[in-house]
């Protein structure tokens, strides 16, 4: 029998994962991005490995998935992974009230966690607020974004998957049944214009999955919330430091490389193709992100950026709404057949996002195929190049 | 300064399929504070989506985003504009020498990585791996537990700068001459056989072009010479081992 | 597509560059004794043919003539053969400039020993 | 993405001597290059040349006269211009290499360029008013 062929829209980390799942339970697996490989969110992701501690209080779901991912991502990836574990930091008497709570959820989800007293918590990263109420260690960790999807890719390239890349979705082609059948494309390299088939279209274009929906006419309620991530020239701490207290702005700082990379803010926005950077959001990562680590004000400023989380509509917005992620099969919701939509979530989750999507597609083509992604390491990224 | 624009004309490198090369003028209201990248990204967002152009982390640790401003290779995402803007307010950007161009800016780089593979540069490495010459080293204790991703983020930038590899497309290159160093840390690879060729480490003729254009602290150039001497010392050693 | 590094060029590998550096090092050194040599004992300048003539009459000056000659053949072949490795030449093509080179250097010695004696014949006869 | 990872580069020779905004390293490798086309010509023709001095005296003192023409004086300065910094960008190219240097590369450079206009200089002087 032919294998059935699933287009996968968008290769961010959604994409990349969901074309390895997908390719290693044997289909035909053809990926196409507008734009270079994780040149959207995933690229833009703060690049926290998170242990699900940020989620515990108010998002338990994510925060259990957050754990489980974190520890199969450390078995399956490693080469792009800085597993230095993080710390979370009471620097004031709020924080330690919230910490309470805190703890509780980490006891209910199964994040381990350490106390660490001032002292204990200066001798491991000395650049530290000193003035630190209590900290707390858990299992967080950094990985950098594009070899993440990098690594997922050649995997999934290694299993026959297709990646073409610049090369955007103008139309996609529905049937007289309601069925999409495939899409037109703009192949951005050469300019030209072409039409792919497919048994199975999944659309993984994340903080865009309105967009791509509604050119079959569907709707999915994904509601665009950037944030700013600034990087500073000094790479001051080994750990993942996130402060000990509500979500918030820039409450987070990871290093990576010789850079501190501190993050984010949160708002909404209708047109997420060009965020322009807010100087305002600016000057408050180097003040919250001070607030942590002070040395941050005695160097430069390296970059700045602007990343765009697919947040799920639910009626609540910003940091109330559920970081957890949604897989909608559109004959469902909208009536249209040969047609899935994977979105929300976070970076931490790729791949058991990808499992996901990938069980309702095989479930759609009647294929019986387990998940095996979870005990496949992936190979080398730089073979991304190689196949 | 906040509120400053400055209108600069952007001179980019246009190439579709076999069609031939061009330049194209785009004019646009920047600010001088803004990264290089930006203004590329709103020219694609904006006024042209057929530029085609690599780019993800926006920070400098993934290196897809080196292109060359002004005719030298810049990691546009932290170049700030009015680092480059020219006295008639131009900037030139053009994809990374001694690469195939693919499309616009940019460039297949796959030599690059497999290279890099080939002399087992290892992504990620011990914090004591790769010392800070200055600066300050992070945390204390058994720093050699901390796992850092490595220096390089394989931008290509060092391979478009080198005068070697415009004309010699096998030479290993800066980036993976560097890496085979890291890699050499390990004395058992082999790694010092692969590089003691034409196209490893002598090939290099000292122009240090690659140190002077690296944005990420590797100074290839160095690194080559290190290794040059790590060859040679390997060499009079293994003399003296086969003699007994 | 993607094993394009078994395909290494053999040749300058640490035993020629180190030989050309070390060289290069000898030239340096020479050009100096030269000098020295050149002042005290050809007083100066070899305007003449008589000037060269009698300067060639010590043994020492056509040693030192002809080991100054060699390495410097050698140390330019070698910087050839380096420009040439530039130019990415296939394995092939350069074996057939391996040999050429050494043709070159090999004839240009000779002749240029035959040169210094029959000069140095000059002052004997 | 329809490409051929290995494709190679397009090759042009004449790259290497393409200044782009070079730095003071690709400079010193410009001219090394320069340099060592330049005195290999030279060498090859030298001997050459030389051939006249087999001939006996009239055939290599005419010769000697042609040669006191200030074009071929000037070749001639070229020559150990050409020598002078080639000889000591090769001492700053070995002591980089046998040394941790590499990061004051640009200030052997500057010191080299130094020496090499003043021994030019004198060399100047001393061909010219000979």
């Amino acid at each position: 029998m032919k294998k059935p062929h699933v287009i996968i829209i968008g290769a961010g980390f959604t994409g990349a994962a969901t074309a390895h799942d997908l390719a290693l339970r044997g289909l035909d697996v053809t990926v196409v991005e507008r734009g270079a490989l994780v040149s959207g969110t995933s690229g833009r992701t703060h690049g926290l490995l998170h242990c699900g501690g940020r989620y515990c209080v108010k998002d338990q779901e994510s925060a259990i998935e957050c754990i489980e991912e974190n520890l199969i991502l450390r078995k399956i990836v490693p080469q792009v992974i800085e597993p230095n574990g993080g710390l979370f930091v009471a620097l004031d008497e709020s924080d330690v009230e919230y910490s309470k709570g805190w703890l509780e959820g980490c006891e209910a989800c199964e994040i381990p966690y350490k106390p660490l007293t001032p002292q204990q918590t200066l001798e491991i990263e000395p650049y530290i607020n000193p003035d630190l109420k209590i900290a707390y260690e858990v299992p967080d960790g950094t990985f950098d974004p594009l070899r993440i999807a990098m690594a997922f890719a050649a995997t999934a390239k290694s299993n026959g998957a297709k990646f073409k890349l610049y090369t955007e979705v103008t139309e996609l082609v529905i049937d007289n049944s309601g069925r999409v059948t495939g899409l037109k494309v703009w192949d951005r390299v050469t300019d030209e214009r072409s039409e792919l088939y497919a048994d199975m279209v999944v659309n993984a274009t994340g903080a865009w999955a309105g967009m791509i929906a509604e050119m079959a006419g569907a709707n999915v309620p994904v509601i665009p919330t950037p944030g700013v991530m600034v990087a500073y020239d000094e790479r001051f701490v080994n750990r993942a430091i996130n402060r000990l207290c509500k979500p918030s702005d820039g409450d987070i700082v990871l290093p990576q490389r010789r850079m501190v990379v501190v993050g984010t803010t949160s708002f909404e926005v209708d047109d997420m193709d060009y965020i322009p950077v807010i100087e305002d959001q600016v000057e408050l990562m180097l003040d919250r992100g001070s607030a942590l680590i002070p040395g941050i004000r005695d160097v430069k400023e390296r970059g700045v950026y602007m990343a765009t989380r697919p947040l799920i509509g639910s009626g609540l917005t910003g940091r109330s709404a559920a970081r957890t992620f949604k897989c909608f099969d559109h004959k469902e919701s909208d009536g249209i057949d040969g047609f899935v939509t994977i979105t929300g979530g976070k970076a931490t989750t790729l791949r058991r996002m990808a499992e996901k999507t990938s069980d309702i597609v095989c479930q759609k083509l009647d294929i019986e195929m387990e998940c095996k992604t979870a005990e496949t390491p992936l190979i080398s990224y730089r073979q991304y190049h190689a196949l | 300064m906040s509120n400053q624009v400055w209108m600069v004309t952007f001179r980019i490198f246009r190439k579709k399929g076999n069609l031939k090369p061009y330049f194209e003028d785009f004019q646009m209201e920047v600010k001088p504070g803004e990264y290089l990248l930006e203004a590329v990204e709103r020219i694609w967002a904006f006024k042209d989506r057929s530029l085609t152009f690599a780019h993800a982390c926006h920070h400098s640790t993934c290196g897809a985003c080196g292109m060359r401003v002004n005719g030298k290779e810049k990691l546009t995402c932290i170049t700030l504009i009015k680092d480059v803007v020219d006295d008639d307010g131009t900037v030139k950007v053009e994809p990374l020498r001694n690469f195939p161009v693919v499309s616009d800016l940019v460039v297949d780089m796959g030599n690059l990585f497999l290279n890099l593979e080939s002399v087992g540069h290892h992504p990620v490495i011990s914090v004591v791996e790769e010392p800070y010459q200055d600066g300050i080293a992070a945390g204390k204790g058994s720093e050699a537990d901390y796992i850092r991703l490595s220096d390089c983020i394989e931008c290509g930038m060092c391979i478009s700068a080198c005068p070697v590899a415009t004309t010699t497309s096998t030479y290993l290159g800066p980036a993976a001459l560097a890496g085979a160093m890291q890699a050499s840390l390990n004395p058992d690879n082999g790694v010092l056989k692969l590089v003691d060729c034409a196209d490893g480490v002598w090939r290099c003729h000292s122009a240090y072009e690659c140190s002077e254009v690296c944005p990420s602290y590797v100074e290839p150039g160095r690194k080559i010479m290190q290794l040059r001497r790590k060859v040679m010392a390997e060499r009079i050693k293994s003399i003296f081992r086969s003699n007994n | 597509m993607n094993e394009t590094k078994s395909v290494r060029k053999p040749g300058e590998a640490s035993g020629l560059w180190l030989l050309k550096v070390l060289l290069g090092v000898l030239i340096i050194v020479l050009i100096l004794v030269h000098l020295v040599v050149n002042h005290y004992i050809g007083e100066g300048a070899l305007l003449t043919w008589e000037d060269v003539v009698e300067y060639y009459a010590n043994p020492l000056v056509v040693f030192m003539e002809i080991t100054f000659l060699i390495v410097v053949v050698a140390h330019s072949l070698i910087g050839t053969r380096s420009i040439i490795l530039d130019l990415n030449p296939a394995r092939g093509k350069m074996k057939i400039i391996d040999w050429l080179l050494i043709i070159l250097g090999s004839v240009s010695v000779i002749y240029g020993i035959w040169l210094a004696l029959t000069i140095a014949s000059f002052s004997s006869s | 993405m329809s490409t051929d990872t290995n494709k190679p580069a397009p090759s042009h020779w004449w790259k290497w001597f393409d200044p782009r905004k070079s730095d003071v390293g690709n400079w010193a490798f410009i001219l090394n290059r320069i340099t060592a086309i330049g005195l290999t010509v030279y060498l090859f023709v030298h001997l050459v040349v030389l051939y006249q001095l087999s001939q006996g005296p009239e055939a290599y003192n005419s010769f000697l006269e042609l040669a006191k023409h200030p074009f071929i004086v000037l070749g001639e300065l070229l020559v150990v211009v050409a020598a002078i910094y080639h000889g000591l960008n090769g001492i700053r190219v070995g002591l980089t290499t046998f040394s941790d240097t590499s990061s004051v590369q640009k200030a052997i450079f500057y010191v080299i360029a130094l020496v090499a206009i003043v021994g030019s200089l004198i060399f100047a002087v001393r061909m010219f008013t000979a």
